[in-house]
């Protein structure tokens, strides 16, 4: 399947894009993402820890599921208002 | 059920206090959020915001449904300004109107509670020597 | 100092809100008191506010330099309408701004609630068979 | 000496006045005052004790001296905002 990831911010800068498509296998996960995003954009690792994950336009967990054709958004820490 | 905007266009005050108010309503309050001419002690001469739009609108929509809860009426319009702001603009604007004012106050603080929490918005100051950075900010997923 | 005013003209926002708002300010709060159209479950077609209108100002002065303990600011404008008003008009309205937003609320909600408590200002609600009667109100002197 | 004392709201229709001039012993307190006001004005009686007092424009006790040529309010239970 595929997920679109999208980057803001300092990770869109950091990474240079502010989307990546992934494949990944079937039944990953949010942690899956991560791994497979970590290894294409090794920037991403060390800021990994302090980012919230969002499927779907709604905050996810490390283990929810994926499906194909998921929208999924890395957010570094917020600061609206 | 209230409103959400996310907009490239400066706030009007006046076209938010707009939004709300009822001939049931007593109280209105009104929250805005101003670029400030400084930050943690430095000089700052604007701020560029960005956001994840999609996601922004969805967030306010949650956000406003838990601060009905509160407020006990449907009367709450929330605006969020992106892009390149200079001191003295607003950033945010939260209109709230109720019978009573005690919901009023409780819900407006809530709604801008929740906004400095998890709304998916990032800020770039700029400083007078020309130097911009992204603003340390919170981390939303540590409790949802 | 924050400034006072009892007027028997229209409050209007813009105006009150224009009182407030410095360049240092990230937070500005505007509170609207209205006339609504019911009150103990009663319609209500209007409110006639009087005042004692020296110690009304005198009192709202105190409240508002109490009030700048909190705000940390003396960015503060009370208006307080008196008269004949009709449902939807405003009869209050407290402005405010300061670097941060908890104190801004706080220090609006102080000024209203002492407001409520203390201000010698009182209202005769009309109703639609033409009856009207002295709101019942709160005994300032009891724990002042 | 001589106060003047203003009525409002419901204390100054009950009594048909918005201001009375009393005369008082030099020494009165507020609770003179009142009592003076009581028996020239018998219907202040029944609200007397939910009314609260100002002299010169900021809340006093009943305790509190009077002096020639105070302004002195009585105030019935307030409902300002």
């Amino acid at each position: 399947m595929q997920v679109r990831t999208l980057l803001f911010a300092q990770l869109r800068e950091a990474s240079g894009r502010s989307s990546v498509e992934v494949q990944l296998a079937e039944g990953s996960t949010v942690e899956d993402l991560l791994a497979s995003l970590e290894s294409m954009i090794p920037s991403l690792a060390a800021v990994a820890p302090a980012t919230a994950v969002a499927v779907n336009q709604a905050y996810a967990e490390r283990t929810s599921p994926l499906a194909d054709g998921d929208e999924v958004a890395l957010i570094p820490p917020v600061a609206g208002g | 059920m209230g409103t959400a905007l996310v907009t490239g266009d400066p706030i009007r005050s006046g076209d938010v206090l707009g939004r709300v108010g009822d001939d049931r309503d007593g109280a209105v309050l009104l929250f805005l959020g101003v670029v400030r001419d400084h930050h943690e002690g430095r000089p700052v001469t604007g701020i560029t915001y960005e956001a994840y739009e999609g996601m922004v609108r969805a967030e306010l929509e949650r956000i406003i449904a838990e601060a009905e809860e509160i407020l006990t009426t449907d009367r709450i319009h929330v605006v969020h300004r992106v892009g390149d702001l200079e001191v003295g603009d607003i950033s945010v604007a939260v209109a709230v109107s109720s019978p009573h004012r005690d919901e009023a106050y409780r819900a407006s603080r809530y709604v801008m509670e929740e906004i400095k929490r998890r709304l998916p918005i990032w800020k770039k100051e700029r400083h007078p020597d020309g130097a911009s950075e992204w603003v340390s900010g919170v981390v939303p997923g540590a409790d949802l």
